[in-house]
């Protein structure tokens, strides 16, 4: 497919791809070298993100979520790698971009990783690290100082906590919040959060959240979540997409997903949840078969060899996304029956705790 | 003991020989090249330990006049590949010396007769020299002593190539470069019984701790050296010490041609300078040498008390120094010797001592041994050039002519006067011995004023062996005449 | 799942291609260094007395006056016919004084390895097993001692205690143990023992930290959650996993050896490729010095090519890349 | 004691504490833990990171570092472990504990073949010879879903996905047919999907087998469906103890709750407000007096400065608390009867 | 700014109570000695000639080959031209570490340069630089010194570059190897992601991280350099005398070792403690960077 013509593609059998949107992403594929294989990390994956938006990104490791998200930021490790399709924010295609114009380009999109201490550079101060991108920008001293005041106290933090100390002088919790503000001090309308909170503890985690959730309702940011917890991802996203083995197999609200899945892959993960909720002993599942190697992926729909639906059709035909009657769009030949056709054990409405 | 056949023996050398080629002849010093090539080839006649020429593979060579000389050969001797050692093998051999394509070290030596050598008969060869020389045979023994098959000799295009075809005691078995030469008995020797020993072995040992060491756990036979190197080792068990009763002196060269030496009061400043008893000692960490006074020593009989070389004396030395650097020749020596320690403790010595004084320096330059001679001899780049051994100088030739004739083998340093080739040659052209020791009385003289060389020190060479070897037979003030090797049952080495 | 078999070909093949390009660099630059040597072959085959006439002429006749370019291509071709000249004045082929010179230095070198590795393995095991411990401590005290000797140093020490003073061993020669299999082992007993002082004491540190690693591991936890006794934990569990390194360093020591036998060939007099490298460098005996160049760069992709293989067969992770 | 071993309790860690030598000062690692465990009852352990989970249960199968300065009992079976010798003492733990750890790439010797692994402490232990030993090890590895046993008998770990691997380790730790199953944080490393697998294979292993298992987790949820009794730990100390539906209906001490209301849910909708607990996790170093949540608990009074409070056991015994200012007991309406901690059980 | 006040958590947060800190570790015995010692020797070849009472090292200070005595000068003894092996020994000493601080430099230098950029961009540059690597690996450092010498004539100067040019590949590949390991880490990818250039990444987040490894890299590469040295100038090739070295001195006093054997003590002595020191150091750094990573 042309990379040139994305509005043809949106307008057409993709109706869950919007013309207004910031970020446009379309039919991006990753591909990786290793040894004499290709190896296909992402494939023919399409969405768009609006301003203000939250989308969220599931799926097992190794389904390329991470390879998504640093592809929006050109960031994919340039040799062994091959890039296909378009990604484009406000219009300028990311690809065509001069190295002024895309350093530029990222005062306006940032990312922050997974792991808070790594992220940090261990022989640098932490002040030095959260002002670097400004600095990267050719910012005055003075105003470097005082956005960096600001990117603090933004995350709840102030120069003199941080002054003259070294990243592993900070909990994860407090490190986390130091990224933010460095991804913040560039003033950035985008960011890619590469499972912000995977690595953190309940309690810190549930602070994070609410950090990333305030500031980007304070700025109106576009979030792009990556995150393998499904229920952090319920919690912040307003649209989520779901990924297997490099395909999006599902993407839609995020309402409508978890509340009635369409794609059994989604429902699989949804069911995996572990829920604080003695009340149900939850059932001894049958164990689904291991996912397969993706440098030789099976033919037809990926998930068939772990799907419980699959028949002929799957393996022959590689299933296309297409809207589906909860709302979502899903590539599935068989998909879920929506809410209270189907025969799904599971509840609808989950109990809360007193 | 009556000598018994069979057995091994172990020499121990210092370096590898570099071809087989008879004409490459240096040194008679027990342990060099010419000591291996000995046992293949054979002296043709060779100066006993009495100073004596002795018949070897020849019988004898004789003059009445010393013009000219007859070689009588041994009837039925055989090269090992079946040509005959006559008269006309010699002469072919000689002929080959004498041609400088051969580039043999004593090529000006032979090139000065070869052309008076005239075959009377199979196994005589007569030799007319242009001039009466009453030394020659020595010098023969010393410089042209080997005679190959000229079969081999042809056949071979480069010297690399020679093999080794004599009529010597040993015919060689095994060569492996820079490791050992092994060679077994010849059975066709003409001298039987002789040679005993079944197998004669060359080994390369360079390095003299471990030399020494090898020979006292009796993994080899012998090796030669000084007692200052031995030091404990010759007490151990089953070893023993056996003088070559030589009166040999340690010398240096100085350059005529170039530098400061050049000037005969700068060779007068180096003796005074340094007080060679101490160098001696620097070089050899014994104590109790006094320096020679002469080049013959006290107990030679041409010693003449009336000359004796300059002694230590400081003021003297810096007073020429300074008289030299006046006349703008600043006192600058250039020491060159090669990579052994004592050597090179030697060269430290000499330069720490002229360093002291004032307006002299000294520098170092060290080669390969092998190089020495290519650095001194051939390319002059040096002020004072040592060398290692012992040189004998207790009869009176050959070496007294290579060391101070113009045109001598050993003058490295190119020291040329006619007045003492005249003597020189005097010496040699008669043998009235009050005539000879005139003449070598003007020849001390005129190397107490000359000082064409930095004689230091007088010693005489040692062998360290096994003690139960026999038949240790030296001959040209070193090396051993092989045939006579034998293994004792009980010690034996007096 | 592929054979083992062709993994590890293709693993040995892609050393054996890694190596090309090392032995055509050095063989190439040990030709040209020629050019620049100041006394040439000739020179010292002829002796003192030779003229310049007949210098030029034996140059000529051994190519020497050629571009270092074409006396490489032809020293190549002689390679390919399994010619690599002959030694200046024995006149010995090189190729075959050097395979004896190469099996004493090899002999020489695995014993030093042998030696080395039975004593550094059991004792790191010992060490590591109770790491911190008074053994551990008093090892890598003396290890770091050893460690630090040089073997220009152990080589003297050692000859001047067991051969000049206790006349135990012998100080200077070889004999092949095809020959004399005792004498042999005494021969070669100094030269292993100067070349294992540091030998050994480099092998116990790299195992030594490499079982202290391994004993960290989650595996050895889980071993010992499983009751199992601490020298079944060693044999079974740690010994294993900690060889892939002790290989590498194994290989990398390889250079080490022979870079230690020039030091202990020359003092101890014996014929192996260190002696016959000094001496071909004293004599300029060019063939010599080639030959052995590119003997060491054969050595070392063999030794690599061999431990690749050892990792194949130590651990079933390894693939080839 | 001299009671017959069905009243025992199978487990029974008495004062457990726990220090190592730190850089600056031991540190507490444990802090006088008890709690029984009865046979066939799974039991959860929760708690933040560091709070000392795997550490517990390190020590209470004696596998501690060295350094590490242990403190009070662990019976097993009403047999007090520290009167073993060493030798005796592991084997006991080796043949009637089984347990997984975290990681299953790490726990699993790459170099060993998964057969031998599965059955070497089975031959140990059980003194089966090898054909007995491989035979029970392929059933076991059938047992917990592996298909092909018998060709991933001859397998390398690597051979195996993460989710294999850890179903590997749990026929590892099934080997000597344990009394005891210790899952410490099984299923961490693995994705969600695989996850439940696990814990699900986990949970009917323990049912089918009647035996007792420990799910060490810092996921609330992980424990909710598949536990009888939940243990929380914070600092060091156990908290809360009490059977896994009251826990999470009606949570006494305060980390506890904190932390289930922290827990984003997906019956809640998006961007909804999390609780927070605000402050740092306790330093081990530098041990505060009093209760260790104090300094981030809201409703901390001087009391809970001042001294570590008392366990606090509910009326039926069942639920044991350590707090100055508890939850009110909530809906079942067991009052609970403050009353220290009876010195043995 | 209101999202401040939606988290009254952080707001009330004291900073940090007690920062940690990476102390270093605590020195051992053997470390203090190390430190010492290599402070001792390199002080005593810099004031060498201004040590009191300390006589020239070519100055003939005494008898030939006395045994050590208990004076500045007698300390070693006296070699076999009666100097003060004390003293030879400490101008040895300057000349070695002048050598073998060079050598380090170029090696360091270059090393770094090319490993870094053959870590960052791969492709020809890395191909060059394994080449490289592997070639000098394959051959013993001495062999390649001694042909060298043995073309170029005995030089100093040609063996301190000889001896750093063989020793690029050490810490080339050790460069690269760090780069290559970094490259994927997150600071990495966040200095990208911030518009950081290359050159400033390399320099200004890859390098820093490097330099701890390189320092516990660089004293027992310079233990090795002094060996290699020593080897080379024990065989004769080295520094020539009468300047003295410390390998030329060992090789000095063997032959003497039957007679003299206390002789050979000090220059002994004195390699062994300098290469032990050197390791010994570089020891204590590595397990200050596992100290740093474990704290990490
Ligand atoms: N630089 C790279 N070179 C080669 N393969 C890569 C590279 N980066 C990622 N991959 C591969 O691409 C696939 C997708 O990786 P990615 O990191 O995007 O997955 P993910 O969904 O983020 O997984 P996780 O949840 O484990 O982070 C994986 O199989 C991974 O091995
Ligand atoms: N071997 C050890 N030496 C010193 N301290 C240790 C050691 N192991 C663990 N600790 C410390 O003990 C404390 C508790 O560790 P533990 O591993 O038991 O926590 P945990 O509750 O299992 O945490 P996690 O959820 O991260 O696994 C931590 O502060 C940790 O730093
Ligand atoms: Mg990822
Ligand atoms: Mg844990
Ligand atoms: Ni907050």
């Amino acid at each position: 497919m042309s990379s040139d013509a994305p509005s043809v593609t949106s307008a057409g059998d993709l109706g869950y791809l919007r013309d207004d949107a910031a970020l446009k992403v379309r039919n991006l594929t990753v591909s990786f070298r290793r040894g004499q294989k290709i190896f296909n990390a992402v494939s023919d994956v399409s969405f768009d993100l609006a301003r203000g938006e939250t989308l969220g990104l599931v799926g097992e490791s190794g389904s390329g979520k991470t390879t998504i998200g640093r592809a929006i930021l050109q960031l994919v490790p340039a040799h062994g790698a091959d890039l296909g399709g378009a990604i484009t924010y406000e219009d300028d295609d990311l690809a065509t971009l001069s190295r002024a114009q895309m350093r530029l380009m990222r005062r306006r999109m940032q990312m922050i990783f997974q792991d808070p201490v790594s992220s940090f550079n261990p022989r640098r101060k932490v002040v030095d690290i959260v002002g670097e991108g400004l600095e990267i920008q050719g910012m005055p001293r003075d105003e470097r100082r005082r956005r960096v005041d600001q990117a603090l106290a933004d995350v709840g933090l102030s120069r003199a906590m941080v002054e003259g100390r070294r990243p592993y002088q900070f909990s994860g919790g407090q490190c986390q919040r130091l990224a933010i503000a460095r991804a913040l001090a560039l003033g950035p309308d985008m960011i890619v959060c590469d499972e912000p909170v995977a690595s953190l503890d309940v309690s810190v985690q549930a602070h994070v959240i609410n950090l990333l959730q305030d500031i980007r309702a304070a700025r109106n940011l576009a979030l792009i979540f990556i995150s393998h917890d499904l229920a952090v991802v319920r919690n912040v996203s307003d649209r989520v997409a779901v990924l297997y083995m490099g395909r999006m197999v599902e993407i839609g609200r995020a309402d409508d997903i978890y509340r009635a899945p369409a794609h059994p892959y989604t429902r699989r993960l949804l069911d995996a949840i572990p829920v604080p909720d003695p009340a149900r002993r939850i059932p001894a599942g049958e164990g689904g078969a291991e996912p397969h190697s993706q440098l030789a992926p099976p033919s037809g729909c990926r998930f068939r060899l772990r799907c419980p639906r699959a028949d002929a059709l799957c393996a022959e035909v590689e299933p296309q996304l297409r809207p589906m009657a909860q709302g979502q769009y899903a590539a599935c030949h068989h998909p879920l029956p929506e809410l209270g056709q189907g025969n799904s054990s599971r509840p609808a409405a989950l109990s809360t705790p007193a | 003991q009556t000598p018994t056949s069979g057995g091994t023996m172990t020499i121990i050398n210092g370096s590898d020989i570099r071809s087989w080629d008879p004409a490459i002849t240096s040194g008679t010093f027990p342990g060099g090249p010419m000591d291996v090539l000995d046992a293949v080839y054979g002296f043709i006649v060779y100066v006993n330990d009495k100073g004596v020429v002795t018949g070897g593979m020849a019988e004898s060579l004789t003059s009445e006049d010393a013009i000219t000389w007859t070689l009588k050969l041994r009837e039925g001797v055989k090269f090992s590949d079946g040509v005959a050692y006559d008269a006309e093998a010699v002469k072919y051999n000689w002929e080959r010396v004498a041609d400088p394509a051969t580039a043999a070290p004593s090529q000006a030596f032979v090139a000065g007769w070869a052309s008076g050598m005239e075959v009377v008969d199979p196994l005589t060869l007569k030799i007319t020299l242009p001039a009466a020389n009453a030394n020659f045979a020595a010098q023969i023994a010393e410089l042209a002593p080997f005679i190959a098959s000229p079969e081999a000799l042809k056949v071979a295009k480069e010297k690399s190539e020679i093999k080794p075809v004599g009529a010597g005691a040993f015919l060689l078995d095994a060569w492996d470069q820079d490791v050992s030469v092994s060679m077994k008995r010849n059975p066709d020797y003409w001298d039987q019984p002789r040679p005993y020993l079944d197998t004669l072995k060359f080994a390369i040992i360079p390095e003299t701790n471990a030399r020494i060491a090898t020979v006292v756990q009796g993994g080899a036979t012998m090796m030669a050296g000084y007692p200052y190197q031995f030091g404990s080792n010759a007490d151990a068990d089953g070893v023993a010490t056996k003088q070559i009763p030589i009166r040999g002196i340690n010398r240096a060269y100085f350059n005529h041609t170039k530098g400061v030496f050049s000037d005969v009061r700068a060779r007068e400043a180096f003796y005074s300078a340094i007080d060679r008893g101490r160098l001696m000692q620097a070089f050899t960490q014994m104590e109790g040498f006094t320096p020679p006074v002469s080049y013959f020593g006290t107990s030679s009989q041409y010693y003449d008390p009336a000359y004796s070389l300059p002694s230590y004396d400081p003021a003297k030395a810096q007073e020429l120094i300074s008289a030299l650097a006046a006349d703008g020749k600043p006192f600058e020596v250039k020491i060159v010797t090669y990579t052994n320690s004592d050597l090179k403790r030697l060269a430290a010595y000499v330069q720490q001592v002229i360093s002291s004084y004032e307006g002299a320096s000294a520098t170092i330059e060290e080669v390969d041994q092998a190089n020495l001679i290519v650095r001194c001899k051939q390319q002059l780049e040096f002020d004072l050039c040592v060398e290692g051994g012992v040189l004998v100088s207790n009869g009176a030739e050959p070496n007294i002519s290579n060391l101070l004739r113009s045109t001598g083998n050993f003058n490295w340093g190119q020291y040329n006067n006619p007045e003492m080739d005249a003597a020189l040659s005097a010496a040699a052209s008669t043998v009235d011995p009050t005539a000879v020791k005139a003449a070598f009385s003007d020849v001390q003289k005129l190397v107490v004023e000359d000082l064409p060389l930095y004689i230091f020190g007088e010693q005489t060479r040692y062998l360290l062996l096994r003690d139960n070897t026999g038949g240790v037979v030296n001959s040209n003030g070193g090396i051993l005449q092989k045939q006579f090797l034998y293994v004792c049952d009980a010690p034996c080495v007096e | 799942m592929r054979s083992a078999g062709s993994t590890y070909l293709r693993a040995a093949g892609t050393r054996l291609l890694a190596g090309i390009p090392v032995f055509v660099l050095v063989t190439f630059a040990a030709t040209a260094l020629s050019d620049l040597m100041p006394g040439s072959a000739a020179q010292t085959i002829l002796g003192e007395n030779a003229t310049l006439e007949q210098i030029a002429a034996l140059n000529a006749e051994y190519g020497y006056d050629r571009p270092a370019v074409i006396r490489y291509l032809d020293w190549l071709g002689g390679l390919a016919r399994g010619d690599l000249g002959y030694t200046l004045f024995s006149r010995q082929p090189v190729a075959e004084l050097l395979v004896n010179r190469a099996a004493v230095t090899f002999e020489i070198a695995l014993l030093a390895m042998l030696v080395s590795l039975l004593l550094a393995i059991p004792l790191a095991m010992v060490s590591a097993a109770r790491a911190g411990g008074l053994v551990d401590s008093t090892l890598s005290a003396v290890t770091s001692f050893l460690l630090s000797i040089p073997t220009f140093v152990s080589v003297v020490v050692l000859s001047y205690v067991f051969s000049i003073v206790l006349r135990w061993l012998p100080a200077t020669g070889w004999v092949s143990p095809f020959v004399d299999p005792l004498g042999n082992l005494m021969f070669v007993a100094l030269p292993v023992l100067s070349l294992s002082v540091h030998q050994s004491a480099y092998f116990f540190r790299v195992a030594r930290s490499q079982f202290a690693a391994t004993l960290q591991e989650d595996f050895v936890l889980v071993a010992r959650a499983k009751g199992l006794s601490t020298s079944y934990i060693m044999l079974r569990h740690a010994l294993r996993p900690s060889l892939p390194q002790v290989l590498t360093v194994l290989g990398l020591s390889m250079t080490f050896l022979l870079g230690g036998s020039f030091i202990v060939e020359s003092y101890f007099a014996v014929p192996g490729i260190g002696w016959t490298v000094l001496n071909a460098v004293k004599n300029h005996d060019l063939p010599v010095v080639q030959a052995i160049l590119s003997l060491t760069v054969v050595i070392f992709v063999v030794v690599f090519i061999l431990v690749d293989l050892g990792y194949a067969l130590i651990d079933p992770r390894v693939q080839a890349t | 004691m001299t009671v017959p071993s069905d009243i025992h309790p199978l487990l029974a860690v008495e004062n457990l504490s726990c220090a190592v030598p730190g850089p600056a000062g031991a540190m507490r690692i444990l802090t006088d833990v008890s709690f029984t465990l009865p046979h066939a009852t799974a039991l959860g352990i929760v708690g933040e990171s560091g709070a000392g989970k795997s550490m517990l249960v390190k020590t209470i199968m004696d596998i501690a570092p060295s350094r590490a300065a242990v403190t009070g009992a662990v019976r097993l079976d009403g047999t007090a472990l520290q009167s073993l010798d060493t030798r005796t003492r592991r084997t006991t733990l080796g043949r009637r504990v089984g347990m997984v750890f975290q990681n299953p790439m790490t726990s699993l010797n790459p170099f060993v073949r998964v057969g031998r692994q599965v059955e070497e402490a089975s031959r140990k232990h059980l003194g089966l010879d090898r054909r007995a030993a491989r035979e029970k090890a392929i059933a076991l590895l059938r047992a917990v879903g592996i298909p092909d046993a018998a060709e991933c008998y001859h397998g390398f770990p690597h051979q195996f996905s993460g989710g294999m691997k850890q179903r590997i380790m749990i026929a590892t730790a099934l080997a000597c047919d344990p009394e005891l199953l210790i899952a410490d944080e099984a299923t961490t490393a693995l994705d969600a999907t695989v996850q439940k697998d696990i814990l699900d294979l986990l949970q009917t292993l323990q049912q089918r087998r009647r035996m007792s298992m420990i799910l060490v987790t810092h996921n609330l949820g992980v424990v909710a469906g598949r536990t009888d009794e939940v243990i929380v730990m914070y600092g060091g100390r156990l908290v809360e103890h009490a059977p896994t539906e009251r826990l999470f209906a009606s949570p006494r001490h305060r980390y506890t709750a904190a932390l289930l209301s922290a827990m984003p849910r997906i019956d809640q909708p998006a961007h909804t407000r999390l609780a927070t607990i605000p402050g740092q996790p306790p330093s081990l170093a530098h041990p505060e007096p009093g209760c260790p949540f104090a300094p981030r608990c809201p409703a901390a009074i001087d009391a809970c400065r001042a001294a570590m409070p008392p366990m606090t056991v509910s009326a039926d015994g069942r639920h044991r608390f350590a707090c100055h200012v508890p939850l009110d007991a909530g809906i079942s309406g067991d009052a609970s009867v403050r009353q220290p901690e009876a010195a043995n059980v | 700014m209101s999202t401040l006040e939606a988290h009254p958590v952080s707001a009330g947060e004291k900073p940090l109570a007690a920062p940690r800190r990476l102390r270093w570790p605590r020195l051992t015995l053997a470390e203090a000695f190390s430190f010492l010692f290599l402070l001792l020797l390199i002080a005593g070849a810099i004031f060498a000639d201004r040590i009191p009472g300390l006589v020239r090292p070519n100055f003939p200070y005494g008898d030939f080959s006395r045994p050590p005595e208990w004076s500045i000068n007698g300390l070693f003894g006296t070699d076999g031209l009666g100097r003060s092996i004390f003293s030879r020994i400490l101008h040895g000493a300057r000349a070695t570490l002048t050598i073998v601080g060079i050598a380090t430099l170029i090696s360091l230098g270059f090393g770094l340069l090319l490993g870094m950029l053959a870590g960052y961009y791969r492709g020809i540059i890395e191909r060059f630089v394994d080449l490289f690597a592997n070639t000098v690996a394959a051959l013993p450092p001495i062999l390649v010194i001694l042909a060298l010498l043995t073309a170029t004539g005995p030089s100093v100067t040609t063996m301190t570059l000889a001896l750093g040019f063989l020793e690029i590949g050490t810490y080339a590949r050790i460069a690269k190897g760090g780069v290559i390991s970094q490259y994927d880490r997150d600071y990495i990818l966040a200095a990208r992601a911030l518009g950081a250039s290359d050159a400033r990444i390399l320099l200004r987040e890859i390098l820093p991280n490097l330099m701890p490894t390189l320092a516990a890299l660089v004293p027992p590469l310079m233990a090795g350099l002094i060996i290699t040295e020593g080897s080379l100038s024990f065989l004769g090739y080295g520094i020539a005398p009468p300047a003295p070295s410390w390998g030329g001195m060992i090789a000095d006093s063997t032959d003497l070792l039957s007679r003299f054997p206390l002789l050979i003590f000090g220059p002994i002595l004195t390699i062994v403690c300098t290469v032990f020191a050197l390791n010994t150091v570089g020891d204590y750094l590595s397990r200050r960077i596992d100290r740093r990573e474990k704290q990490l």
